[in-house]
């Protein structure tokens, strides 16, 4: 039995919260929030150079050759940070979708720039307002020509190339649907920036009218594949809600420990504490949930689905809780624009809907649940 | 049990209804109608200036602050026909936002502390919207902890009797525009810190003082700092004994909370209109069970609350003061406005995260979202409110005091917090 | 505007609480608890010699001729005091099916028994577990002869007569459906009563074998009219939460303030304060809940349906709440059978499910606004 | 990240296997995997014979108490293969309940703080069953505040050096079966609470002890009280010097903390099976929109505590001490427990009233739902859990108290209460 990350991984992890201590401040954060770009690309190839974007993508397409244990813990100290760059589109997704069905070429094309926080990319989804069903998309392709709108796409203002979910081929339900490959940078794309909740992971419209898309896996199995990859991308965001639960955890608690009101510390007054606790708890048990899962994606599972599901559902119910109650302990300074507190209600908030909302995956979780892999959370 | 006036209110009634259909300001019943949480309602001219014009012809026609007596530009009128107008003003009452505080507390504290020719002077332009005031009590280091308060205000050494404020004052609405300010302040830090306080007001204008708009966590600026610099106050304008401060600032506080509507709104009607339209896997969204259960929870605290003011207004309708129940308001819309919003946003699914004007919504439960933590902060925060039903309404001892009997410069204070 | 009880109906209210101060006290209920009886026979009858009984039942059968505003005020003290007495089955069920639906006759052979306490009746409605929808009704009524099992009926065991809804004359859907008065004194009835989580409101399993049924109401009209009682049984029943909400918080402050732990009464400690705070928020939004439901009910207005689910939501929220919390408030003496907190955590669960639980009221509610009715919540 | 034991834990746990394969009792087993929550697991004999029966097997072959000294009866290993050994014993460790207060908590008392020879004396009978221990700490007035108690203990007249021990204990598991006792007493009033208190062991057939059974609020008995009336105890059976009970009674008490396994149940298992059967209109209740929000939530409980106990014996088992975490277990699975229940209810309708052990579901969610108030307090009540998760694993102040310095006799106490 052994639930825990290995000494190797513990250092990496270290060493990724040194570095981001150093080089993404909450004004890192901030300047992305206030000023016009979309993320902060000196930070992404820092990283890139500490070798963290690759962590999970074998050497030969340029990536460190580790495994996606690493890049759960990578994630966890992105979420802590709030790193305003585009890992989670570029290298949860995009990267894991090329992994998954990609072929030889296009791994080769895309991989290494990905790693090396060159190139952005992206998985283009949201069709617009509500949960995603395979009715919902109606983006098509004929003729190698994607025509259609998606919103919100993350960091698709930046982002160099999106895999898209479109219908092609007639028919209907999730078999009509395959991946794409779409050059960003091509003819008939056009973007707009979107205003959110959190600028500092930027989303936008994209609007492809007859762009060049390269098929991504088979024809047909779009729903299919994305539902996998969106699975192993939600275990890698739950780790990034863990991230920032701990964090605004401990912000709260060291404001408690420091604001006196009626001459004492705030933290001593019972309403403080026990909200204090009840944040522990959420974030505890989200953690612990995310270990599984994590140990699901590196080990390959069956039990992936359940365990992605859970850690999602178990990390978004604490990062959103323990976000919120920051502020509630910070008092009427966690509402200024000056403290830090805002920065991760927003994150809390727009990481909830990333990959899909609560609800879709507490709905996932006891389908899947049902589906006969009840054991797993027996 | 009845939803009906009685004859006498339903001729007052008649009365407030025609006069706003006669000079209400209808052009702009549209966005006024359309105000989202937290942002000013009026876009198209100058807020304060509609605001201003609205007010006036009320005061002309007496349908100004209409529970103040007659010879303070006050209407005269009992409690339960000042519900009534605020009923019939409807989205109107919107425009009266620069005047909440002034009419609200700082005219009722002048009214019970202040000289007759202060009263006199001060409180029919309050009424009429002439002039704004503001109240000047939070600050950094209080928060909660009100008389907790370090602004300093020292006798001149001029021996002109005139006060010496320095200082610094947060959290204050409309300081920018407001033209008289309700200032508390510590004269005596050396006894325990309930009686060192003094109570003042001062024109905004006086040199030293200077107003800074506070950036706020959803991108707008309501509130303001307010900071002292040498501010000479004269001692005419101390309102009660020095070293009364806090009885006096009770005065306010208590006035606070026995302004009754019916009920704060949680924004229940919003969502549900949102769940007709929305879909979840092709079906309206109020076919799907778990939204049903999330809204039906929702749904019948919003009508609770609407019911608790309705029973509030039946005490003032009989002549009676209402009961503590009108206390669970704020507590229970501001976490009701939270967990809406968030239920809201989940419901949009990816493309919650967009916060556009444009969109079907208007981004309406975005702003609550980002706008809604302060709601539960402020004016009392959750913390607070629980600990006033506990111990006013249910009776339940206070908490220890360990700061009550000590003197105020041996309290312990946050070692390097920035507030 | 007034959303208030009357002077009159106030007084009623304090006649009645004195009257249950002195005659059901904690040991009354303990008896019925404890003992062999379903109810207390005594206690019934003498509610209905003060007239309470019969307060909403006009004077012509044998009532007291008031209106139903004085019946909610009734039932408030029926459910601060835990009274150990079928009105809920006699007066709120079977009286209001008899004034809905009745012929003169059955009115005059059944009300005036039933306000004078000197019958009891009941509506045998469930069929064993989950929601009763239309299609769950397998009791079938042929030849004026009644077939079939209904499990639980509230009070059957102790009942003279018992309203069934069953199938009658084929057909499928709510139309197939009508009511039927049996006599359970009579031929082909017999019946067990069922161990419960609160035996002082007793509940038992009917067969039904060829009894002899009188038809109430038209054929077909069954579940039309049974939604119409239910709406109105559950504004009462709320009233009954309401009443033991209220109690079970004042037993929790009462303790709060006399039990003393670490040198200071627990009531000043924000854990146990902010507990209690929370309870007198959702016993007072019940309570406004209820009002408004008072007044639907006694004016006849269009929203009675929204009105009765909020209150019956509002209010079993409210009792649940308070009586769970008024437990651990009590901490470890809260769960001996000496005090008497589990009469009231007893009675507030069984009150939830009596007449339908609350995810089905809270379905029904919002169904209900989305016809149409929004207004009322607005 | 894997969930597969090292060689060594692999040869430990075919050993417990063959052991436990060859010797627990089998016929026992469809009643254990019955055993509904609150009530006594064996029903077909006696329940305490068969207790003793298997902890005399385990005792014989060197498996119980594993963790102990093998010179005191116990066998000498490690904390991770107690943890190994308890996952193998499943569900016949719900046999153990006798003796869970004498090896959790009394023994390891003793060990600490007796002599050696009373060590050799007590301790072997204890690891082998023959002798039960129970706990006498909690007192009417105690409750969370345990150094409240009242229990007295004077030295006898007759200068022999013995006390006598006068006073009342509460919430006793297994009074009635036990040999021995573990006894909190107050020796000095006239002293602040922490510092009067002195410990002792006692037979529990001394004369003066009775043991009353409490019934609880379920109808269960599971608990007792315990009077003395003119108890004597020779000082020889006193632990740790006169004054310094308290410091032995957070032994006792950190050990109750350290029993580790793979985290309490929320029973969200039978709440599932359970949910795979009824039906929601017509349909299983797992497809119902409603149904589905409120197990995921429940399952992200159950599931976060399971692996949260995975990761304290991660942590045993690379011999390190497991972290803050553990301590979350019941305070989750306390509240959780009861929402389940009333959920579980919820969804069987009108009939979720009944209480019957012939229904399909044998009515473990009724039985649940009147045991679960009990787990919310029993062992550290919910809001003494907050407390110290806030006080000593996020390190936060302690709540200011008024009873440290005063001393004991001072302390206010309740007017009428029974408690």
């Amino acid at each position: 039995m052994n639930l825990d990350f290995s000494e190797e991984q513990k250092a990496l992890k270290d060493q990724v919260r040194r570095f981001l201590e150093a080089r993404c401040t909450p004004s890192t954060v901030r300047a992305v929030l206030e000023g016009p770009l979309s993320f902060d690309r000196a930070l992404y190839e820092g990283l890139a150079e500490l070798g963290v974007l690759g962590a999970a993508i074998p050497e030969e397409y340029g990536g460190v050759g580790l495994s996606h244990l690493e890049l759960c813990v990578v994630a966890e100290e992105l979420g802590r940070a709030l790193a305003p760059v585009p890992a989670a589109s570029s290298i949860y997704l995009a990267a894991e979708f090329l992994l998954q069905a990609g072929t030889e070429a296009q791994k080769r094309a895309w991989l290494p720039r990905l790693a090396a926080g060159k190139a952005v990319a992206t998985f283009a989804f949201a069709e617009g307002q509500g949960r995603m069903t395979p009715d919902k998309v109606q983006a098509v392709v004929a003729d190698g020509r994607l025509s259609g709108v998606k919103s919100p796409v993350p960091d698709g203002d930046a982002a160099d190339m999106a895999i898209v979910l479109a219908r092609s081929g007639g028919g209907s339900g999730a078999g009509a649907l395959s991946l794409f490959v779409v050059d960003l940078a091509g003819p008939g794309v056009s973007r707009e920036t979107l205003s959110t909740i959190d600028p500092t992971r930027s989303q936008a419209r994209i609007t492809f009218d007859g762009a060049p898309a390269e098929p991504l896996g088979g024809s047909g199995d779009g729903w299919h594949i994305t539902t996998q990859v969106m699975d192993r991308a939600a275990i890698l965001m739950a780790f990034e809600q863990v991230g920032g639960a701990d964090r605004a955890l401990e912000m709260a608690r060291d404001y408690a420990l420091d604001r006196m009101a009626f001459g004492r510390p705030i933290g001593s007054f019972q309403a403080i504490k026990h909200m204090l606790a009840d944040m522990y708890v959420s974030a505890t048990l989200a953690r612990s949930n995310c270990y599984y899962a994590a140990w699901a994606l590196a080990s390959g599972a069956v039990e992936l689905p359940v365990a992605a599901a859970t850690a999602r559902v178990s990390a978004t119910t604490a990062f959103q809780h323990c976000a919120k109650n920051n502020i509630q302990v910070h008092g009427g300074m966690g509402f200024t624009w000056a403290f830090d507190c805002h920065l991760f209600y927003r994150r809390s908030n727009a990481l909830a809907l990333a990959l899909g909302s609560l609800s879709t995956w507490e709905s996932l979780l006891i389908e899947r649940m049902s589906a006969g892999n009840i054991n797993a959370a027996a | 049990m009845d939803f009906d006036d009685t004859p006498e209110e339903a001729a007052f009634r008649a009365q407030a209804r025609a006069f706003i259909d006669a000079n209400a300001p209808r052009h702009l019943a549209p966005e006024l109608k359309r105000a989202s949480f937290g942002s000013s309602a009026v876009q198209s001219e100058d807020p304060l200036r509609a605001a201003k014009a609205w007010q006036k012809k009320k005061a002309e026609a007496g349908w100004a602050c209409l529970h103040w007596p007659k010879e303070y530009g006050g209407g005269g009128r009992s409690p339960i026909e000042r519900v009534i107008w605020s009923q019939e003003e409807g989205i109107y009452s919107a425009l009266s936002g620069p005047f909440v505080i002034g009419h609200g507390m700082c005219g009722p504290t002048v009214m019970a502390w202040a000289g007759e020719e202060q009263k006199q002077r001060l409180l029919p332009p309050l009424a009429s919207g002439e002039e704004i005031w503001c109240q000047l009590f939070s600050e950094p280091a209080g928060g909660s902890d009100l008389a907790g308060l370090r602004t300093r205000a020292m006798p001149a050494e001029d021996g002109s009797g005139d006060w010496i404020v320095n200082g610094q004052k947060i959290w204050t609405s409309g300081a920018q525009h407001s033209d008289w300010g309700l200032l508390i302040t510590r004269t005596a830090p050396d006894v325990p810190k309930h009686k060192g306080l003094t109570m003042f007001f001062l024109s905004m204008r006086t040199p030293g003082v200077e107003v800074r708009p506070i950036k706020q966590a959803n991108g707008q600026s309501g509130f303001n700092e307010v900071y002292f610099k040498d501010v000479r106050v004269p001692d005419a304008q101390r309102l009660g004994a020095v070293g009364q401060g806090w009885q006096v600032s009770l005065t306010t506080l208590m006035n606070e909370r026995l302004s009754i509507g019916t009920g704060m709104s949680t924004y229940f009607p919003e969502l549900f209109r949102f769940c007709l339209e929305a879909e979840v896997d092709g079906e309206p969204a109020v076919n799907d069970a778990a939204v049903r259960s999330r809204l039906a929870q929702f749904a019948v605290r919003q009508s609770g609350l609407r019911y608790t003011g309705m029973r509030a207004i039946t005490a003032l309708s009989k002549g009676q003061t209402p009961g503590p129940e009108s206390s669970i308001g704020k507590l229970v819309a501001g976490a009701t406005m939270q967990e809406l919003a968030m239920f809201a946003l989940d419901l949009q699914g990816q493309a919650g995260v967009v916060w556009d004007k444009a969109s079907p919504q208007e981004g309406r439960f975005q702003a609550l979202l980002m706008r809604s933590p302060a709601t539960r902060i402020e004016g009392g925060s959750d913390e607070i409110l629980r600990n006033i039903i506990g111990e006013r309404v249910l009776g339940l001892p206070g908490d220890i005091r360990v700061d009550k009997d000590v003197p105020f410069k041996d309290i312990p204070t946050s070692g390097g917090a920035k507030s």
